[in-house]
C-alpha cells in the first residue's frame, strides 16, 4: 500500500541487479573445484566408487532441509512483521525446496539400490523426507490455488510453521529408528566422523549447492516481484477499465 | 581423464544426470519467467498504466 | 461515549475500497452510511466491526466499557442472517443470546420471548427456521439487537426484505436505543425512517473500486 | 461460562441433526474393518497382527470426513462474523467448536472399536489397549484437522487439498498410537513409551492446533 | 449440448477452484498410500498385500469427501432452482455433475496408480489390473455417492441418510474391486470372475444412480 | 400469451401457504404480488417456477412455444443469486447464459457483454464473484434476464440490495420488457417503479400459519 512496501522490493530488485551476477560466478567455480575434487576423491573402502553419489546426494539433503528452515523464517517475517518480502522469499524457495528435495530422494534411491539392495524401504529417514517432499507440494498447491497473494502468503506461513516439526525428525529420524541410513557424521556434536579424502569434496560441493540456492532463490524472488507489479497493474487496469 | 566408476557405474552416472537435468530445468524456468514477466510488465506501462500506479502495490 | 474515525482506510484484497474517512458519533447519534452499490458500505461496517483489517487511519471509542474491544461491544447484522437452518427460531436466538451476552443475558427466556415479540416472530418460535421466509429471517437475525443489550448497532441495509409494518417496529426500536444513548450505523440505499442522522455519502468507486473517492461526513 | 456451554450444545446439535460426519464416519470406519479380510484373505493371524493398525488408518481417514465443514459452514451463513467478534478468545472458541465435533465424530468411533474387535478378533486387553490409543489420540487428530478447517475456510477452499495439508501433520500420531496398540496386542515390546509419547503428542496438539486455526482465522480476516 | 457442455466445465472448473483438482488428488493419494507404511510397518510384502485395499479405501474417502456438497453448494445457493428449471432432463444433469465430479477426484487415483506402485513396487501387470479395477470401480462410487448426495439435499436429515443407506451399497464394489485387484496381485485366484462382477456392478449404478438421484431431487421439491 | 391460475393452493412441508388463488395476465401484463412477511409471496413465484409443487387448481400457460412447459420459459430470481464465487463475473453469467439458452445464445460474447452493459457489470467482468458487493451480486443475477430471452419473468423482491440508479435501470428493463411482450410476475414491498400492473395482495396467514387467508386478485 504505502511507498515503503514499494521501496523495499524495488530497493530489492536493484540490489539483486548488482549481485546476482558475483552469485552466479561464484556459483560456477565452486561447482568446478567441487566436481574435480568429487573427481579425484578415492572411492570408499566399502561403498566403492558408489560413494560419488554422496556429493550430491548429501548436499541435497541438507538444502532440502535448508530451505523449509528459509521458508520458516520467512513466514515469521509475514505472520509478525507483515513484510512483503517475506511472502516473496517463501514463495520462491518452495519450488527450489520440492526440486532439491526430489533429487534428495532420487539420489539417495539410486545409491540405496547397490547399497540396500532395494530403491526404497520404509525406514524413518526416508520416509520422514518423502512427507517433507509431499509438505512441499502442498505448500505449491496452496499458493497455486489462492490468487490473492498475501491471503496465500499467510496460509502458507501457518502451515510452514506447523510442517516445521518435520526438521528435527528428519535430521533425529535416524537416531530415534533403527534404519538402514547412515547416522550423521559430518553435521554432528563432537566433529566430522568422515575421512578427510572425502569430507572436503563433501563440504566443497555443500558450499557449491548452498550457493546455486542463493542464487536461484534471488532470481526466483525477483521474477516473484515482478508478477506482483504485473497483477497490480492489471488491477489497476481493469479499475481503469470500468 | 577417465573415472573408473566400478561395477555402479551406471547409477552414478544417472544420478549426477538427473541432478544436472533437474537444476538446468530450474534455471530455465526461472530465466523463461523473467523474461516472460519483463515483457507483460512492459507492454502493461506501454499501454500508459503507469509506475506511478503501482505504488497502490500491496505485495 | 463517542466514536470517532479518522483518516480510515480500507482495503480488501489489494484493493483499495474507501481512503481518508472521517467521522465522529456521540451517543444518541445515529451515521447513515449511502452510497452507490459498491461504494463501501458494508466494508466501512465491517471495519468498524473489527472483521475486516484496517490499512490506515484509526478508529477510537472513548467513554464506554474500558475492558471490552469496539467490536465486542457491538451489535452486527449484515447481509447474512446467521441462522442455522436445523434449528429452530427459538433455539437460533437463545443460542446468540447466551454466545454474545454471556453471563449477562444467560437464558432468561423472558428476554428471549420479548425479543421475539418485538419482532413479531413469537408465533413462530418452535418452527425450524429453514421454514422461515426472507423477511422473517432477516427479522430472526435483527432480534438479536433486542435479545443482547450492546450499545453500538451496525446494521446493514436492516429493511431489506422487511414488510411495511416490520420496518417501522424496527425504526421504533432503533429510535429507542438512540433514546438510550446508543450509536447506530446503518448502511442503507432508502430511508429507514430515522428522523436527525449525521449521513456520510461514499463516493465509492467506478463499478470497480477505482481512485478512491474520500468519503465526507456531512 | 455460559457461552462456551451454547456454542458446545449447539455444534452438537447441529451435528445430530444433519447427521453429517458422525455416522458417515462410523460406516466409513465400519468399512474399513470389513474390508480388510477381503484384502488379506482369511488369515485371522495376520489379520490380528495389522488389526490396530488397520483401525488406526480408518480412524485417520474417518475423522478426516465432517472437517472441512468445521468452519466453512458457519462462514457462508455469516455466523462466523459473530463468533470472531464475540468476547470469548478465539482459541476456546476453536478449542470448544474442535470438542464438539470431536464428541459427534471422533467418540463414536472410539465406542465402535469393540464392535470392530470382533472382525478383526482381538482378545479383550487388547481390545481396550486399541480403544484407548484412539480415545488419546483421535483428539488429537480433531485439532490438528481443526487447523486445516480453518485455513480451508479462510481460503475458501475445501475437500481434498485440506487433507493434503492436514494429513502430513498427523502421521507422528499415527505412529505411536499403532506402536502403542501393537506393544499391547502382539508385544513385544511394552505398551508404556509409545503410550507416553502419544499422550504427549496429543497435548502439543491440543494447544498447537487451537492456535494454528485461530491464527489462520485472524489472518484470514477480509 | 451446449448446456451439458456449460454444466461439466463449471462443475469442473469449481473442483479445481475449490478443490485443486487432479493434481490435488493425485498428492492426496500419494499421502494415503505414504500413511500405510506408519501404520503397518515398513515389511513390503505386506503392504504389497494390502496395497490395493487401501487404495480403495482412499477412493472412496475421496469420493465422499467431495461428494456430500455435489448438490448442497448448489442447493444453497440456489443454483439448483435454476437447474431444476432447465431444459435439460434432470437425469442428465446429475449424470453430468457426477461425470464432472467423478473426472475431478476418480480419474486422478487411476492415473496416480502407477506412482502408488513404485512405493508398493507392485510389477506392471499388477499395476495395470489395479488400475483397471479402479477405472471401472470409482464411477460406480460416484453414481451410488450421487444417489445420496440428492437425498442429502432433499432431506433434512440427509447425512444419516447417506451414511446409512447409501455407503452400504458401495460395499459389494469395493469387495469386488479389492478382489480382482488382489487376484491380479498376489494371486491365486483367477483375475477374470471378480473383474466382470464389478464391472456389472457399474454398468447397474450407472442406470440407477443417475434416476435414483433426479427422483429424489424431484419429490425433495418445496 | 396468457398465464391463468385458478383456485392455486401451495402447501409447503404440511402447511397451508395460501389457497384459491386466481389471476390472468395476457402478454404485456405484470402482476405485483403484495403482503405481509410470511404471507407466500415467493411461494407463489416458486409454484410457478415449478419449484413447488401445486397442491391444488390449475396453472395455465396459452399461446407460448408449445413443446416447452412454463418453467422452461421462465426466468427465476429468487432470494438466492445463484452465483458462484469462485468463478469470475463472466464466467458466471457466460455458464447460465449457455445452461439457461442452450443452442440459443450459446456463448456470443457479444450477448454476455450487453447484459453485462445493461447492469453497469462491464468494469466487472473478471472480478471474482467472490469479492462482490451485495448489490454487484444481485445486478449479476439480474443480468441473466437480459442475457437469455425468456418470455415469463419471476422476480422476487429485484430491488432489494440495488442503490437507486440500478433499480431504475432494472424498471427500464421491465418496461421493456414487457413492451416486447413478456410477462413479470414480482414479489415486492415497496414500489418498483412499473407503471400500469395488476395487484395480487395476499393476505397471508396469522405469523404462526393459522387457518389459511385466501388470496384475492385485485
Ligand atoms: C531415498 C533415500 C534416501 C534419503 C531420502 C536420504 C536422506 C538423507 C538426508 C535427509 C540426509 C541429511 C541428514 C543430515 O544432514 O543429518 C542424508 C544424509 C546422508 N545420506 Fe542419505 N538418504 C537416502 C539414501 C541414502 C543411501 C542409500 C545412502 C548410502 C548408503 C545414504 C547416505 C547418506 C550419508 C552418508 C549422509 C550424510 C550423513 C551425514 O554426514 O550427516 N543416504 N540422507
Ligand atoms: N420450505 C418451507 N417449508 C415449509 N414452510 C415454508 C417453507 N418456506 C416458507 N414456508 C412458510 O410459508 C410461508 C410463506 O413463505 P414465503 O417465503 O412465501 O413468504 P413471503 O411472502 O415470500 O415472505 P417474505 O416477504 O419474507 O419473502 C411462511 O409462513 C413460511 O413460514
Ligand atoms: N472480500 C472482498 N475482497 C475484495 N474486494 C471486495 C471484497 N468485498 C467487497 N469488495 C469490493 O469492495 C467494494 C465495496 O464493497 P462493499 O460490499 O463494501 O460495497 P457496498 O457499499 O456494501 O455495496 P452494496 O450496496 O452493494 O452492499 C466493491 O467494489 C467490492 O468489489
Ligand atoms: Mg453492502
Ligand atoms: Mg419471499
Amino acid at each position: 500500500m504505502t511507498i515503503i512496501d514499494l521501496a523495499n522490493p524495488s530497493r530489492f530488485l536493484a540490489f539483486t541487479a548488482r549481485v546476482l551476477p558475483w552469485l552466479v560466478a561464484a556459483t560456477v567455480c565452486a561447482f568446478a573445484v567441487g566436481l574435480y575434487l568429487a573427481a579425484l576423491a578415492p572411492d570408499d573402502y566399502q561403498q566403492g566408487a558408489t560413494v560419488k553419489i554422496m556429493f550430491i546426494h548429501v548436499p541435497n539433503a541438507w538444502l532440502a532441509m535448508f530451505c523449509w528452515t528459509v521458508m520458516t523464517v520467512a513466514a515469521l517475517g509475514t505472520l509478525v512483521w507483515r513484510h512483503p518480502l517475506a511472502d516473496v522469499a517463501a514463495k520462491a524457495a518452495a519450488p527450489l525446496g520440492a526440486a532439491f528435495t526430489f533429487l534428495c530422494l532420487l539420489t539417495g534411491s539410486l545409491w540405496g539400490r547397490p547399497m540396500w539392495g532395494t530403491y526404497w524401504v520404509w525406514d524413518g529417514r526416508l520416509t520422514s523426507v518423502l512427507v517433507l517432499f509431499l509438505m512441499y507440494l502442498g505448500v505449491l498447491a496452496l499458493w497455486r490455488t489462492v490468487e490473492d497473494p498475501s491471503r496465500a502468503a499467510r496460509a502458507v506461513a501457518i502451515l510452514t510453521l506447523v510442517g516445521a516439526i518435520n526438521l528435527p525428525i528428519i535430521k533425529f529420524s535416524v537416531d530415534w529408528w533403527a534404519t538402514l541410513h547412515q547416522p550423521a557424521s559430518v553435521l554432528r556434536l563432537g566433529g566430522p566422523t568422515i575421512h578427510r579424502s572425502i569430507l572436503v569434496p563433501l563440504l566443497v560441493m555443500g558450499l557449491a549447492f548452498m550457493l546455486l540456492f542463493l542464487t536461484l532463490h534471488l532470481a526466483a524472488m525477483r521474477n516473484e516481484i515482478l508478477r506482483r507489479r504485473v497483477r497490480t497493474l492489471r488491477l489497476m487496469q481493469a479499475q481503469a477499465g470500468a | 581423464m577417465i573415472l573408473d566408476l566400478g561395477p555402479y557405474a551406471g547409477f552414478i552416472v544417472v544420478a549426477y544426470a538427473a541432478a544436472l537435468a533437474v537444476v538446468a530445468a530450474l534455471i530455465a524456468w526461472i530465466v523463461a519467467d523473467h523474461r516472460a514477466q519483463q515483457r507483460t510488465l512492459k507492454d502493461l506501462e506501454a499501454r500508459g498504466i503507469g509506475r506511478r500506479s503501482a505504488a497502490k502495490e500491496v505485495a | 461515549m463517542r466514536l470517532t474515525a479518522s483518516a480510515l482506510t480500507c482495503v480488501r484484497s489489494g484493493r483499495e475500497v474507501f481512503a481518508g474517512l472521517d467521522f465522529s458519533l456521540v451517543a444518541g447519534e445515529a451515521l447513515l452510511v449511502l452510497g452507490r452499490n459498491g461504494a463501501g458500505k458494508s466494508s466501512l461496517l465491517r471495519v468498524v466491526a473489527g472483521l475486516v483489517r484496517i490499512a490506515a487511519g484509526k478508529l477510537l471509542l472513548e467513554g464506554a466499557a474500558a475492558e471490552l474491544t469496539l467490536p465486542e461491544q457491538s451489535h452486527y447484522v449484515g447481509h447474512q442472517d446467521a441462522v442455522k437452518p436445523a434449528l429452530t427460531v427459538q433455539e437460533n436466538l437463545a443460542f446468540w443470546a447466551q454466545f454474545l451476552g454471556g453471563e449477562a443475558a444467560a437464558a432468561t427466556d423472558a428476554a428471549l420471548a420479548a425479543a421475539l415479540d418485538a419482532l413479531d416472530l413469537a408465533g413462530l418460535a418452535t418452527l425450524p427456521a429453514a421454514y422461515l421466509s426472507a423477511g422473517q429471517r432477516r427479522r430472526l437475525a435483527l432480534a438479536r439487537l433486542v435479545a443482547v443489550r450492546r450499545p453500538i448497532w451496525l446494521l446493514d441495509e436492516p429493511t431489506s426484505a422487511l414488510d411495511a409494518a416490520t420496518q417501522e417496529r424496527l425504526a421504533g426500536l432503533m429510535r429507542g436505543h438512540l433514546a438510550g444513548g446508543g450509536i447506530i450505523l446503518a448502511a442503507t440505499h432508502g430511508p429507514i425512517g430515522l428522523a436527525a442522522t449525521q449521513e456520510l455519502r461514499l463516493a465509492g468507486a467506478a463499478p470497480s473500486a477505482g481512485p478512491p473517492g474520500p468519503g465526507d461526513a456531512a | 461460562m455460559t457461552n462456551v456451554a451454547a456454542l458446545l450444545m449447539r455444534d452438537m446439535r447441529l451435528a445430530v441433526r444433519l447427521g453429517g460426519g458422525a455416522p458417515i464416519g462410523v460406516l466409513f470406519f465400519l468399512i474399513v474393518v470389513t474390508l480388510m479380510p477381503f484384502a488379506l484373505g482369511p488369515d485371522l493371524a495376520l489379520l490380528r497382527r495389522i488389526g490396530p493398525a488397520i483401525l488406526w488408518l480408518g480412524a485417520l481417514l474417518a475423522s478426516l470426513l465432517a472437517l472441512d465443514r468445521l468452519f466453512a459452514a458457519d462462514h457462508e451463513d455469516g455466523s462466523l462474523d459473530l463468533i470472531l467478534m464475540s468476547r470469548l478468545p478465539l482459541e476456546v472458541t476453536v478449542a470448544v467448536k474442535a470438542l464438539a465435533h470431536w464428541l459427534t465424530t471422533g467418540l463414536p468411533l472410539v465406542i465402535a472399536v469393540p464392535v470392530l474387535a470382533l472382525f478383526l478378533d482381538l482378545e479383550p486387553r487388547a481390545m481396550a489397549a486399541v480403544a484407548l490409543t484412539l480415545l488419546v489420540g483421535t483428539p488429537a487428530l480433531t485439532c490438528i484437522g481443526a487447523m486445516g478447517a480453518a485455513l480451508a475456510v479462510t481460503l475458501r477452499r475445501g475437500g481434498l487439498i485440506l487433507a493434503v495439508l492436514v494429513l502430513p501433520l498427523t502421521i507422528p500420531v499415527l505412529i505411536f498410537g499403532v506402536a502403542a496398540a501393537n506393544a499391547a496386542v502382539v508385544g513385544p515390546m511394552p505398551f508404556g513409551p509409545p503410550f507416553t509419547i502419544l499422550c504427549a503428542l496429543s497435548l502439543i496438539s491440543f494447544v498447537i492446533g487451537p492456535f494454528a486455526a485461530a491464527a489462520a482465522l485472524r489472518h484470514g480476516l477480509d
